[in-house]
């Protein structure tokens, strides 16, 4: 019985998440379709809809309608499976964000060794879109993807380590109960943040750190022979990735659900899941807009630039952290 | 020295700024942008208030051209059938040569000579040359090719143009004035005058009585091809007012009875002359 | 500054590592300068043999290299060009440009063309600087033809032609950014541009192949619309650029990407033929409004700007130093314009003497000129057009060997280069 | 006016005629071009900020080469290297124009070319630079470049046959001839059968040289 | 003096009276030559002016005539000179107009035809007086025997060095050419005619500046008729105070009038300026039936009506009545001629003939004929006739040539003097002459609806 419901419970989460990736990436890319055109001094889209807030959403349907080609060299299989390991890898991880008290899909207690282990799916998807494209420009991409990633993937977790050292827990949930009573992460893991928000931008192709789909280099990346719904995929992971990124910095340094003082912290019952929800969706696009800010004003860092800066300056840094963290933990033995 | 990330923040104050300044877009639809005075972007012929074009076929625009862009096709104030330009401007569009040129099949055309001539090029430069390129000899120039071959042929016109270096508008534009053919007639060439002369003393009689006789209107041709109708001043009859011309030969005065029997007894006669151009002009 | 964040060449050190590897996993080491000719099919393209040796180079591939089409239909190559580039994972070894792929045949077109309808043909050439384009032909012909515009009309050439100079330089440090993935400098900078072409129309008629220039002078004399064009746009220009500049100038990432990249030393550029921003970026002080004074540029004070660095930087920095030396200029030009005619009396179909003329004058890219020969009829009988981009365009076999696909597009936007003009 | 078309317009219409004697500035390099290279005496031709000199093919690597690296003279910037052909049983000219700091006059350097076996030896050596243009006159002329490792054409296809700047390259559309034939070229069907491009290729050039320089 | 027309084409009949001066003698195949034309006493004004009297002196001898210009304009000929000769230039001009602007006026033609060598002289002498040292003869290209004869002329005279270099052995030295002239209205402008010499489309340039300042290539240039050149040869010949004897005191000498229309002869006569028009129409025989209106100066004239049959026949009185010299044209209508339609020719001749340069000339001209053939019709706007005259009005202020500022004469005459024909056609449809029943009105244009019909 109890089972029965479990089961029921977690269908009914993966539904509701899989069915709001794609809002969220039809929000996410229409803010960085309209903040860049501001920044730009443009209007931006201003005709479907609105202040032409349904233009993204036309962008999806347009993928629907546009004709899927496949190239004759392709290799068929992989080429079609590789859009739906990025795009699940992105929404799978959606399972341990928490949102609000109450709304997490799956409170493991190992949440975020699960988060990082999924978000780093995606980049087996990418090679292999690289590889089975049968075109240079996408294998360099793909090559691209794999060496950029793996070696962000590093400094990302280093930098977390520091946060569950602090917070003894690897559990969303309890680590923003901690923050609610020590005060929010970034006091005390300034540099963990900074390491993390780099990393975490490299980790998902975002500028100035796109390599993988350098347009003026590589055309396309990956992604180059992508055309239709199956690219949309690859569109839409992103975005979301992006998201879920600013999520999962929220919860971990920026205190989750939990409203900055002088608010109420959290509320109960009902009414708190939807304050807690306000709290961590306002955050979390806070992020989005600095990474769509940054977007708008940097050009693209080189990619021997980009691992030179993972491996000589995150990685030691990340090490440091770390130890001064441990170190701290053991003298004041909190 | 500079501190690291000093410069990516000065960006980013910068695009920070600029997203709440005013924005620079046009939004066309709405807002028309404002063409300039000088604007080349379109070129129309303005109407009268009777609905009719103002353009006269006069040349003139086309005489101050820079660069020869303005072709020209239409009737000018002489009732010519002018123009000059590429064949496939206008409606010589559907000129055998422009399809020719484009590789679709191109029947012949009906005056075939509007276009495909020959001119006998050494002997207009021989004309050209003895009158010494001189400018004031080109109505002499003119008038020996229309002589020779009854109008003035395009092809000679722009050889005149290019051997005496003068503007081809002008070339054209003087070949306007003056009663010279710019399309070749056909066959035997009734020319009825119109003077004031011939004109007051009973010239239209003439010339309706032929056209009945003909069976054609002025400027037209019979459909044999044998004969054509045309009035001039050029007859000017002033003793023998009313006269008219068959070829070359002037008759007058004339009641409408005598020149409609003149003019039949002509037709009668089979074994009429061919004149020299219709002889030159390849069949 | 070329010291600080200078990057060793990867070619070396990739060699150097999988060397090292090599001998660790005990294979044997790598062959070079062996490899076969790979052929066209390579490139997707039918094969046949080549037919020079440099041609037989490029498409000889060593282990582990590869050759990678970029263009003619790539984001990034300014127009329709295609770059066959040798690579070995990402490290350029080799670069043959291949280009045509806008050939339009101007000089033969212009050859059968009369002296006034030249100038039509000449502006789609490059068509970033259609005013260069017209004022070459037009002192090429006024020397042929023996006659000289009015000084009122000099002053407009000059005056249209600093501010083709300023929107050309403007873009430049547009796509500049744009082909390092910087996307919003191209905005500022047409927002510039568009001031200027609007301005341009006002005085010519038309946005961008203007067709303004006249042998003997200029199509039309000032009007108010462009003088208070002109005037609004001076009073805002200085801070559209600056929006650029401050994005990019002083911007780390754009600094690690461009200092000490593309390096061309001065004796290189001179003997490669690379001209104009790019060869004074690398210490030469050439510029052909001093060195072959030409139009009014006698009567206006101005320095001839060089840099040191001699990199993409270096080109940057001078390419928005001159931008702010011509608008300069352009006070200096308002300032002194004289009154009179713009058009000297010129017959309806030029006829020169026989005879030649060489006309060269300083375009955004560099030394634009013409050499007409009039053998005394209605067209020139040789009309041969030097285009500064597509002699540019010869340093960039030079310049990327051992860097990577990312900084190509990087250096080639450093020279600047429109295919309209390359391909004639 | 009427008279602003009249055939030969007289000097004020003209303004300025220019004259072709040497001008003062450019007298200094005469006398140097004199002195230096006194077979060229014949050929040196002024204008008033061009100084040209003439020569044969085969001597241009020597001249250019002292032109450059003569301290009084030191031409070190090739401006422009450009062909022109004279027509059938004429000549080629390839046309060098230099500058040099010390001279306040364009250098130009004709060299003559047979028409019949264009071979003229490669500047390459001097002037890196240069590949591009020899590239070009070889693919609109035809000009072979001894020396020159890289020529092959590079506006056109590397399948094209014929070298369309070349005096007698027919062109199937009306700009080829101009309107003083008297005819318009227009209607003429048989200028688009291009068997005509065929024959009229020049004697000097070996069908398919597109193909082995 | 009989009618004989021995040389002249069968186009000119000599009509005998008046007072023959230039037409002595004229279709005699003697003064073809020059030994018949030396016979008969002449280039002795050339000589008179070249080795004695000098430019001055002519000049002076024409200004004691006061000879007129004959062209129709009636401008001082020896002003003309002086100014020609006070403009500034090395290379100076002398044209001969014999284009014939209006081909019904037969003077100059008879004159080109019957006596080269007297327009030639006249010609010489104009070169000599305004110092030109060039000389043009522009004839209308259809007067096939005219140039002929003219270029004989011209050869003959250098040979015998009085024409070419060094005339008569002085230092005056004018080349003649000959030039075909394109027959046109607008040619009689001497703009005009300079532009077509110019191989320009010719039409008529704005004045000033002149063409004795600027003219053919920029330089001072002298427009002369043929008809005033050959006054001047024999002014010049026979002396200013014999030249007096004829004509009115304002205009002296004697003009060459071709009478046609509804007359018995046809034809070319000499009379003094000043003689009633009267008398000149009785030099044609006078119309056959009862005469109703005399057109006077072809399609630049006007009409006069009956009861004007005594206006002097000369420059000032003819203008005042509405009329022009012209070139002499004297068009002779009977009552069996309708005044709307021969109006509506005139302005369609106009219009036919129009250069296409001037506005009002190029639209004006249509729209009065389109108003007229709306009132031939029946079928006027109720402001036509203001129309007419505002239109009229318009093109003589905003004139570019003289020929456009005179075309709506005829038309203005005859709605003065013949109104009531104007409105009878207007509002009821009726020609009053009867004459509408048979014409069809002016040829190449559609014929008018309702013209026939509506005359019964």
């Amino acid at each position: 019985m109890d089972l029965l419901f479990g089961i029921l419970r977690f269908l009914l989460a993966t539904t509701l998440l899989l069915l709001m990736t794609i809002p969220t990436a039809f929000v996410v890319i229409q803010m960085e379709l309209k903040v860049i055109a501001q920044m730009q001094l443009r209007y931006g889209p201003n005709r479907v809809g609105p202040w032409g807030m349904f233009q993204s959403t036309i962008h999806g349907f347009k993928f629907l309608a546009k004709e899927d080609h496949i190239p004759d060299q392709a290799d068929r299989a992989t080429f079609t499976l590789a859009p739906w390991m990025v795009y699940m890898a992105a929404a799978m991880s959606m399972l341990v964000m928490p949102f609000a008290p109450g709304a997490i899909a799956a409170d493991f207690n190992i949440g975020i060794v699960y988060f990082f282990a999924v978000i780093g799916l995606s980049v087996v998807g990418l090679l292999i879109a690289g590889w089975a494209s049968y075109n240079k420009y996408s294998l360099l991409g793909g090559l691209r993807s794999a060496a950029q990633m793996v070696s962000y993937e590093i400094p990302l977790t280093l930098s977390v380590v520091g946060v569950v050292v602090l917070g003894g827990t690897l559990n969303f949930r309890e680590l923003i109960a901690w923050q609610q009573l020590h005060g929010w992460m970034l006091i005390w893991q300034p540099v963990g943040l900074g390491i993390f928000y780099i990393a975490s931008l490299a980790e998902i192709n975002r500028t100035p750190f796109d390599m993988v789909e350098a347009d003026s280099e590589l055309v396309a990346g990956p992604f180059t022979e992508y055309s239709g719904m199956r690219f949309g995929f690859f569109f839409f992971a992103e975005y979301v990735a992006l998201f879920i990124m600013s999520g999962v910095m929220t919860a971990l340094f920026f205190g989750g659900w939990l409203a900055p003082w002088p608010f109420p912290a959290q509320l109960e019952g009902f009414g708190g899941t939807l304050y807690g929800l306000l709290w961590f969706f306002l955050k979390s696009y806070m992020f989005v807009f600095v990474a769509v800010w940054l977007r708008a004003t940097l050009p693209r860092v080189r990619v021997d630039q980009l691992m030179g800066m993972a491996w000589k300056v995150l990685l030691p840094l990340a090490m440091l952290n770390l130890l001064v963290t441990a170190g701290a933990v053991l003298v004041f033995n909190l | 020295m500079r501190i690291p990330g000093l410069g990516i923040l000065k960006g980013m104050r910068q695009t920070g700024r600029n997203f709440w300044a005013p924005k620079v877009t046009r939004q066309y639809p709405e807002e028309r942008p404002q063409m300039p005075d000088r604007w080349r972007g379109r070129l129309d012929l303005i109407y009268d208030p009777f609905g009719e074009h103002k353009c006269e076929v006069c040349f003139q625009c086309a005489q101050v051209c820079p660069v020869e862009a303005i072709d020209m096709s239409g009737f000018d104030s002489q009732g010519n059938r002018i123009r000059y330009g590429l064949p496939e401007i206008y409606e010589e569009r559907k000129d055998p040569n422009a399809y020719r040129r484009a590789g679709l099949p191109a029947e012949p055309m009906r005056n075939v000579a509007r276009w495909d001539e020959a001119i006998d090029t050494a002997w207009l430069g021989g004309v050209i040359d003895g009158f010494g390129a001189r400018p004031e000899a080109l109505i002499g120039i003119f008038s020996a090719v229309q002589e020779r071959y009854g109008y003035l042929p395009e092809r000679a016109l722009r050889l005149i143009s290019d051997t005496m270096v003068i503007h081809w508008a002008q070339v054209f534009g003087a070949a306007g004035l003056g009663g010279f053919r710019l399309l070749p007639t056909e066959g035997h060439l009734v020319t009825v005058c119109r003077c004031a002369a011939c004109r007051f003393a009973g010239g239209d009689a003439l010339l309706s009585a032929l056209s009945d006789e003909l069976g054609i209107a002025p400027g037209e041709t019979s459909n044999d091809g044998a004969w054509s109708l045309e009035t001039s001043d050029e007859v000017a009859a002033g003793a023998i007012a009313p006269a008219i011309r068959i070829d070359t030969m002037i008759y007058g005065p004339l009641t409408a009875v005598q020149a409609r029997h003149l003019v039949a007894e002509r037709r009668k006669s089979a074994a009429a002359p061919a004149r020299a151009r219709t002889a030159s002009r390849p069949s | 500054m070329t010291s600080e964040l200078r990057i060793p060449d990867p070619l070396e050190l990739e060699a150097a590592e999988e060397g090292r590897l090599r001998a660790v996993a005990g294979l044997p080491p790598l062959k070079r300068g062996g490899g076969e000719y790979a052929g066209f099919e390579s490139v997707g393209l039918p094969d046949r043999p080549p037919q020079t040796e440099r041609e037989r180079e490029v498409y000889t591939l060593d282990e582990g290299e590869m050759l990678v089409n970029m263009g003619p239909q790539h984001p990034s190559t300014h127009g329709v060009m295609r770059l066959v580039i040798k690579v070995r994972g990402e490290v350029v070894i080799d670069i043959d440009p291949v280009l045509g792929y806008l050939h339009r045949g101007i000089e033969k077109l212009c050859e059968n063309a009369t002296y006034t309808t030249v100038m039509t043909y000449v502006d789609p050439m490059d068509y970033l600087s259609a005013m260069h384009n017209e004022h070459a032909p037009a002192i090429a012909f006024e020397k042929l033809f023996g006659i000289k515009a009015p000084p009122r009309a000099e002053y407009i050439r000059a005056l249209v032609v600093e501010l083709n100079r300023v929107f050309s330089h403007g873009l430049m440090m547009g796509f500049l950014a744009l082909d390092m993935g910087g996307l919003t400098p191209i905005l500022y900078s047409f927002i510039n541009r568009d001031d200027v072409v609007d301005m341009l129309s006002a005085i010519s008629g038309q946005r961008m192949l203007f067709n303004f220039f006249r042998v003997g002078g200029v199509n039309f004399d000032t009007n108010d619309e462009f003088m208070s064009r002109l005037g609004t746009w001076r009073a805002g220009v200085l801070k559209t650029i600056e929006m650029s500049e401050r994005i990019l100038t002083d911007n780390e990432i754009f600094r690690g990407r461009t200092v000490g990249m593309g390096v061309l030393s001065g004796a290189q550029a001179i003997a490669l033929g690379v001209t104009g921003p790019s060869l004074r970026a690398s210490g030469v002080p050439f510029d052909v409004r001093k060195a072959h004074p030409y139009s009014i540029y006698p009567e206006l004070e101005f320095d001839v700007i060089t840099q040191a660095g001699g990199d993409v930087y270096s080109r940057y920095l001078q390419r928005v130093a001159e931008l702010k030396q011509s608008i300069h200029l352009i006070d200096q030009i308002v300032d002194k314009m004289p009154h009179g005619p713009v058009q000297a009396q010129v017959p309806g179909i030029i006829r020169p003497r026989p005879g030649r003329a060489y006309a060269a004058v300083e375009s955004p890219r560099g030394l634009y000129s013409v050499y007409a020969i009039s053998d005394g009829g209605p067209n020139p009988y040789r009309f041969r057009m030097r285009d500064p981009s597509f002699v540019s365009l010869q340093a960039l076999p030079k310049l990327m060997p051992g860097r990577l696909i990312a900084d190509t597009m990087a250096v080639m936007a450093s020279f600047d280069p429109v295919m309209g003009g390359v391909d004639k | 006016m009427a008279d602003v078309r009249r055939p030969r317009p007289t000097a004020e219409q003209l303004g300025r005629r220019r004259t072709l004697s040497a001008p003062a500035k450019a007298g200094a390099l005469v006398r140097l071009l004199l002195d230096r290279f006194p077979g060229l005496a014949s050929t040196i031709w002024t204008d008033d900020d061009t100084v040209e000199v003439q020569i044969d093919g085969a001597g241009n690597v020597a001249l250019l080469g002292d032109l450059r690296d003569d301290p009084e003279l030191h031409f070190w910037f090739l401006a422009d290297a450009a062909a022109v052909d004279y027509g059938v049983g004429e000549r080629f000219e390839v046309v060098y124009h230099l500058y040099s700091d010390l001279h306040p006059a364009w250098l130009r350097v004709r060299a003559r070319v047979d028409r019949a076996d264009p071979h003229i030896p490669t500047i390459t050596g001097l002037w890196e630079g240069a590949n591009f243009h020899e590239r070009e006159m070889y693919d609109m002329m035809g000009i072979l470049f001894d020396g020159n490792r890289d020529l092959r054409r590079i506006f056109m296809s590397p399948d094209y046959r014929s070298f369309p700047q070349r005096r007698d390259f027919l062109l199937p559309d009306d700009a080829a001839d101009s309107q003083a034939a008297g005819v318009n070229p227009l209607e003429r069907p048989e200028t688009w059968d291009l068997t005509r491009l065929e024959e009229s290729r020049a004697p000097g050039v070996m069908a398919g040289a597109g193909d082995e320089p | 003096m009989t009618e004989s027309t021995s040389t002249l084409s069968p186009q000119i009949r000599i009509l005998s009276g008046g007072h023959p001066r230039l037409l002595v003698g004229l279709g005699d195949a003697k003064l073809l030559t020059l030994a018949g034309y030396r016979k008969a006493g002449t280039y002795t004004g050339l000589e008179r002016a070249v080795s004695t009297l000098g430019a001055e002196a002519s000049i002076a001898e024409i200004a004691a005539a006061g000879l007129r210009g004959r062209g129709g304009g009636g401008y001082p000929t020896a002003d003309k000179w002086r100014a020609a000769r006070g403009a500034a230039g090395d290379r100076k001009v002398v044209v001969a107009n014999l284009i014939g602007a209006d081909p019904t006026a037969l003077g100059d033609r008879a004159l080109a035809e019957g006596n080269p060598h007297l327009i030639l002289e006249g010609l010489l002498i104009a070169a000599h007086a305004t110092g030109a040292s060039e000389a043009i003869v522009a004839i209308r290209r259809d007067w096939t025997a005219a140039i002929a004869r003219m270029r004989a002329a011209v050869a003959e005279a250098e040979a015998a060095h009085l024409a070419g270099y060094l005339v008569l052995g002085t230092d005056f030295s004018c080349v003649v050419t000959v030039f075909e002239g394109s027959g046109a209205l607008v040619a009689g402008e001497e703009t005009a005619l300079l532009a077509a010499l110019a191989g320009d489309r010719g039409m008529p340039t704005i004045r000033p500046p002149y063409p004795t300042e600027r003219g053919l290539g920029g330089n001072p240039t002298t427009v002369q008729n043929g008809e005033t050149l050959a006054n001047a040869a024999w002014i010049l010949t026979h002396g200013a105070a014999e030249f007096r004897k004829v004509g009115s005191s304002a205009s002296p000498g004697t003009k060459l009038v071709s009478i046609y229309g509804k007359v018995k002869r046809a034809g070319l006569a000499e009379v003094a300026l000043g003689s009633p028009v009267a008398d000149v129409v009785a030099l044609a025989g006078g119309p056959g039936k009862t005469l109703k209106a005399v057109f006077v100066g072809g399609a630049g004239g006007g009409a006069l009506s009956t009861a004007e049959i005594e206006t002097p026949y000369d420059y000032e009185p003819l203008h005042a009545a509405g009329a022009g010299l012209g070139l002499g044209q004297l068009l002779i209508t009977d009552a069996s001629t309708c005044m709307v339609s021969s109006a509506r020719f005139f302005l369609d001749y106009s219009s036919r003939e129009a250069c296409g340069k001037a506005v009002p000339c190029r639209i004006g001209t249509k729209r009065l004929v389109e108003a007229l053939d709306r009132v031939l019709a029946a079928t006027p706007r109720p402001d036509d006739f203001g129309l007419l005259r505002e239109l009229s009005r318009k093109m003589a202020d905003t004139a570019l040539c003289h020929l456009e500022a005179r075309a709506p004469g005829p038309m203005l005459t005859t709605l003065d003097r013949f109104g009531d024909e104007y409105r009878a056609h207007a509002e009821r449809g009726v020609c009053l002459a009867g004459a509408c029943r048979t014409e069809t009105v002016a040829p190449l244009l559609a014929p008018l609806a309702g013209v026939g019909p509506a005359a019964s």
